[in-house]
């Protein structure tokens, strides 16, 4: 099985999205980095083979994994019960909010202040189908919404001015808000009711591989990788109810 | 009455006609042979303005043609012209092809255009091919058709440019018997054509251009026959 | 903690260059590859039967109708879900290949039939054979007269090469795209994008076209 | 094989593709009636020689004809973006089109104008049509005839590459499929569902086409 | 000896020829005249093998050209052919148009097959054109250079398909005289011409084809100008 064919071929095809920082991104010496890096690296280390990290979009992780591309993928990918028709999930890894980064002049408070602004997220993620619903259960329509392909590309026509404000995770917005180019933004209110909770997702029929990957994870937790990764990445230690509930979705 | 005098026309350096000069008069044919590139095509294009000439002079019933009041499109109502390539419109049946120009330019009336456009058409032997397209045709009918949509617009002259040279031999026939049924109606004509025997018994003069010039001008059968210019004989054995 | 956004710097010269050369080489696979094919598709073509043209014109027709980028994203998933999961470069080499031999195939397929039946035929009355007809007198007469055509064919899959980024080949827009999300710079590194690719089209297709004006004379 | 299909979640969501797929209509029709208008202008500057006009006119058509289709859209979206000109990912989209379009569209415009042998022009003239007359009944029509198929292909091309829309999160035929695909992953249905919607709209494009030049052109040219 | 002996051949429905009966000898001139469509093209391209019969028989010094026993390549090579156009192979010189045949063909070495070109060119009279491209050429050099280029492979017959009559009046004269000179010394041919005078003076024989048949065949002189058969004088009478 799979488990068996990564261990025999030597090398680890990790799938990560490199456009979604700081889970993934890439660094000035245009190498891959970040959170979901890590894991990849770790999960590489202790099956004992190399890693070879793939950038993804997000349109692009299932695909991957069906064209077997990928052995795994390390995604933020959220775990709807629609897609576990076609794919498999492990236990969650991480857990996201979704927020609204907007210009401070628009002095977005809440959700509903979206109502009038050009909204945009990317393309095939899950904060894009929240907010769509959200706008049509309110009746908004769906003028004031831009598709982006990538994250990077939501954040590139926020920077331009192409939207007033975009839907993205607590994480990345944290991150971007750190930079000087987005010193003029301020993170907004979260989406009503939604954690978005990620796992890593691998081919339907691989138990196996599956059982394997929720044991890494569960090692990740106990061994203190997980803090440290974050530790790297987000610059503070774990928040305690990020672990607890990781712990309890188990 | 055409009246051709000391006509000079250069394309760029090139000089073509190097002051020709020639009269037609009313009934009159008038055949002109040579050599190729020796500007015969040009001086037809010239009397029908299409070209401009840089010296001389064309008169066509007294109005000179190449004056800046002269209304071209007006004067060239008076002069048909039939091309050595088939020029039918390939986007219209034979008939429309001949009844467009009587519309258009004469404003007539669809019918009185329709009824034009059959009685020439009848005239060169197309009476047959009305709503045939002319690409349908063989090169001889088109060249009728040619002929047929210039009388369509009643020209009181005709002028033909090698209308037989680019047909397969069996077809130079047809399109012969017409010229010279215009002929024989008395129409005012001048044919450029490299058919000698035409030239010979239609008709009445023939002028033998050479580089630019008229090199021999006379009487259709002594030129043909017993040319006096060295050049003319050496061409006209040349033809055969 | 690493910064999000650098600007762009000579660091990233080889990492453009790796874009410009996978451009450069998946181009050139697919116009070798896609030439063969459509040479020997576009000869069939010419010289088959009616029925093994509209087989053959099904199957190209479906490459000329369906976008290569659905294209690409469709075998590159098919190979994988059958289970033989396929490089960027070659699932886009196959894919670019293909669809290139559907153009080349018609270009072909007009050069041989250009070559007037009269002069196959004064062929054969020197007791030239079919084949020697073929490689002394269709091949070389019919390659002269669609070289335009085949330019403007290899040309236009110089740009849709920039598709293959879809499934992950790192060609040069790709590269370029990578490089936008980090400096946020897209108009400096787009119109460096743009000159590149004009400098390689715009000679060779004037070239072609002098050469399509000349041969029209 | 393993990939099982599940066919069933795309004929859910066939009111949206089928949406998708007029949006993919819609923006080529756009393009295309657009890049028409455009290419006349530009062919008409570049025949007439006059300096700036001609100028502008082999720019265009140069940099339309010489680099990429997913180019021009980037640089419509966020090269303009740079500038602070924000098109909408169907105004990026559809620009681009337009952009080529019009580059191409000039040179068959150009091409088919000249290609109308000059003895059409003298042998009207020497019937007595004034010069429109001859545009009108004689030129014109014959250019149209040529330039019918080039157009076609041109559409045609049109609607294959506002399949790049995918690329900037359009919603026409191939952004709505990547968009119905992310939500429950089936990949390979979703995208053959497209590529069967592409190819019936091209077909019935073609075969549309070539009705209506039966009953416009009934001569051979 | 070139032996016809009731020769049928159909298109489809249509019968092109319908019982053609023609023995040429060595050394002997035929013409073959006759309008458009009747079939004299297509009975040369029987003789040549190019098209295959549907009854009757061609022999071609005792081989049966239609047998299946029959290598046609080989044969071919007893027959030269110079067709109405689209003759020389335009991506080649003139020389190595001339001498590709023989080199491929009869598996000459290249100076062999260079210098027989070179012979048979200058033969023509194209012996300052070897280095040319056969585009660069009048349509009556190419013409010669198709001429030479059968002779190189040094055939026992001629055939010739109406090759001057895509040519230019004033270019058919020096074409001719190249046939004329080919039958002075002697070489057997069969000619397909529209040119009356050279079927007269130059051929033993002329025959008249009307639709698929032989429709009048005898001494040159007596067939052109004192034709019997009232559709030889008829078409005749057309093409003058
Ligand atoms: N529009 C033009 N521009 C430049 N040169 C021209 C033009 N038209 C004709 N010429 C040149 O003028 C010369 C005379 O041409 P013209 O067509 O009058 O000859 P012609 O006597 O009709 O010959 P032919 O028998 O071949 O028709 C030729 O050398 C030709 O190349
Ligand atoms: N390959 C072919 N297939 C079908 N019909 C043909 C073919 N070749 C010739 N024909 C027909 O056979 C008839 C005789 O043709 P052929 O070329 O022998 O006439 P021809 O006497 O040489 O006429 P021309 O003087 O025009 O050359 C014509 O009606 C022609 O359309
Ligand atoms: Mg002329
Ligand atoms: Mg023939």
């Amino acid at each position: 099985d799979q488990l068996d064919t990564v261990i025999q071929r030597g090398t680890l095809n990790c799938g990560v999205v490199l456009d979604f920082p700081p889970m993934g991104y890439f660094n000035e010496d245009n190498e891959p980095a970040g959170f979901d890096v890590d894991y990849c690296n770790d999960l590489a280390e202790v099956l004992g083979v190399d890693v070879n990290v793939l950038n993804l979009t997000w349109g692009d992780r299932i695909p991957s994994l069906i064209a077997g591309k990928t052995d795994v993928v390390i995604g933020s990918t959220s775990d709807t019960l629609e897609r576990a028709k076609s794919v498999g999930f492990t236990y969650p890894y991480f857990v996201f909010k979704f927020q609204v980064i907007a210009g401070k002049d628009k002095n977005i408070q809440s959700f509903d202040d979206l109502k009038n602004l050009k909204v945009g997220a990317a393309l095939g993620t899950t904060y894009e189908t929240e907010y769509l619903a959200y706008a049509e259960k309110k009746g908004w329509g769906t003028d004031n919404y831009t598709a982006f392909k990538s994250e990077n590309d939501a954040y590139l026509g926020l920077y331009q001015g192409k939207v007033d404000a975009i839907i993205s995770t607590n994480t990345n917005i944290a991150t971007k808000l750190q930079s000087e180019e987005f010193a003029g933004f301020e993170a907004g209110p979260f989406v009503p009711n939604y954690d978005d909770v990620v796992g890593l997702i691998a081919k339907r029929s691989e138990t196996a591989w599956i059982n394997y990957l929720n044991l890494f994870l569960v090692r990740q937790i106990r061994d203190g990788n997980m803090n440290e990764a974050y530790n790297k990445h987000f610059g503070s230690d774990a928040p305690a109810d990020l672990i607890q509930s990781l712990r309890d979705n188990k | 009455m055409i009246s051709i005098q000391n006509v000079h026309k250069s394309f760029g350096d090139l000089e073509v006609l190097k002051g020709v000069s020639l009269d037609v008069d009313k009934g009159e044919v008038v055949s002109i042979i040579g050599g190729s590139g020796s500007g015969k095509s040009t001086l037809l294009y010239c009397i029908n303005a299409i070209e401009n000439i840089q010296k001389g002079k064309i008169i066509v019933d007294d109005i000179d043609v190449h004056s800046k009041e002269t209304n071209k499109d007006k004067l060239r109502q008076k002069l048909g012209m039939v091309f050595q390539q088939w020029n039918s419109f390939p986007h219209m049946t034979v008939l429309e092809n001949a009844a467009l120009a009587p519309r258009i330019v004469k404003k007539m009336s669809k019918e009185e255009a329709i009824e034009i456009a059959k009685k020439e058409l009848e005239h060169v032997g197309l009476g047959d091919k009305f709503d045939v397209y002319p690409t349908k045709m063989s090169g001889g009918q088109q060249q009728r058709l040619a002929i047929a949509r210039a009388l369509a617009m009643k020209p009181d002259y005709m002028l033909f440019d090698e209308v037989t040279s680019a047909l397969d031999p069996e077809l130079v026939g047809e399109v012969l018997d017409t010229l010279r049924l215009l002929a024989e109606e008395g129409m005012t004509m001048i044919c450029v054509t490299h058919e000698m025997s035409f030239a010979r018994d239609v008709s009445d003069r023939v002028a033998y251009f050479h580089e630019g010039i008229i090199a021999e001008i006379g009487e259709a059968k002594q030129v043909i026959t017993d040319p006096q210019n060295p050049l003319t004989q050496k061409f006209l054995s040349k033809v055969r | 903690m690493n910064s999000l956004f650098t600007p762009l710097s000579w660091n990233d010269t080889g990492f453009i260059l790796t874009g410009v050369m996978n451009t450069v080489t998946i181009s050139v696979v697919a116009i070798v590859l896609g030439t063969l094919l459509g040479l020997v598709v576009g000869f069939t073509r010419a010289e088959s039967s009616k029925l093994v043209n509209t087989l053959f014109g099904g199957v190209l027709d479906i490459l000329r109708s369906v976008p290569l980028i659905i294209q690409l994203i469709l075998f590159s998933t098919f190979v994988g879900a059958i289970g033989y999961p396929l490089d960027p470069f070659v699932a886009g080499s196959i894919i670019l290949s293909l669809y290139t031999m559907a153009f080349m195939s018609e270009v072909f397929r007009s050069g041989f039939e250009s070559v007037h039946q009269s002069m196959r035929t004064s062929a054969r009355s020197l007791g030239m054979t079919y084949w020697q007809t073929i490689f002394y007198i269709r091949l070389p007469i019919g390659l002269r007269a669609v070289f335009p055509s085949w330019l403007g064919v290899s040309l236009s899959v110089i740009k849709d090469s920039a598709l293959v980024s879809v499934i992950g080949y790192m060609e040069l827009l790709r590269t370029s795209d990578q490089l936008i999300s980090r400096t946020q710079q897209p108009l400096e590194i787009l119109i460096g994008v743009g000159i590149f690719y004009f400098i390689i089209s715009y000679p060779l297709s004037s070239y072609g076209r002098y050469v399509e004006r000349k041969m029209a004379i | 094989m393993e990939y099982e299909f599940h066919w069933n979640v795309v004929f859910q969501t066939m009111p949206e593709l089928l949406n998708g797929a007029f949006v993919t209509l819609h923006v080529s029709v756009l393009a295309m009636l657009l890049g028409i208008v455009i290419a006349i202008l530009l062919a008409i500057a570049k025949m007439n020689n006059s300096k700036p006009f001609c100028y502008v006119a082999t720019v265009w058509v140069e940099i339309a004809r010489n680099t990429p289709a997913l180019f021009q859209i980037y640089m419509a979206y966020f090269g303009l973006g740079a500038f602070g000109i924000h098109l909408s990912p169907y105004v990026a989209v559809l620009s681009a089109l337009v952009f080529i379009n019009a580059g191409y569209l000039t040179e068959t415009f150009r091409g088919g104008f000249q290609s109308i042998p000059s003895t059409q022009y003298s042998a009207s003239k020497s019937l007595g049509m004034t010069s429109i007359q001859v545009y009108r009944y004689i030129i014109l029509p014959q250019m149209l005839r040529r330039i019918y198929h080039p157009m076609t292909n041109q559409f045609v091309w049109s609607i294959l590459m506002s399949s790049l829309g995918i690329l900037v999160g359009m919603s026409e035929l191939s952004g709505t499929t990547q968009r119905l695909q992310s939500l429950s992953f089936r990949t390979l249905e979703f995208f053959i569902v497209a590529a069967v919607m592409y190819f019936v709209i091209t077909k019935l494009v073609l075969i549309s086409s070539s009705l209506l030049s039966r009953r416009l052109f009934k001569g051979e040219v």
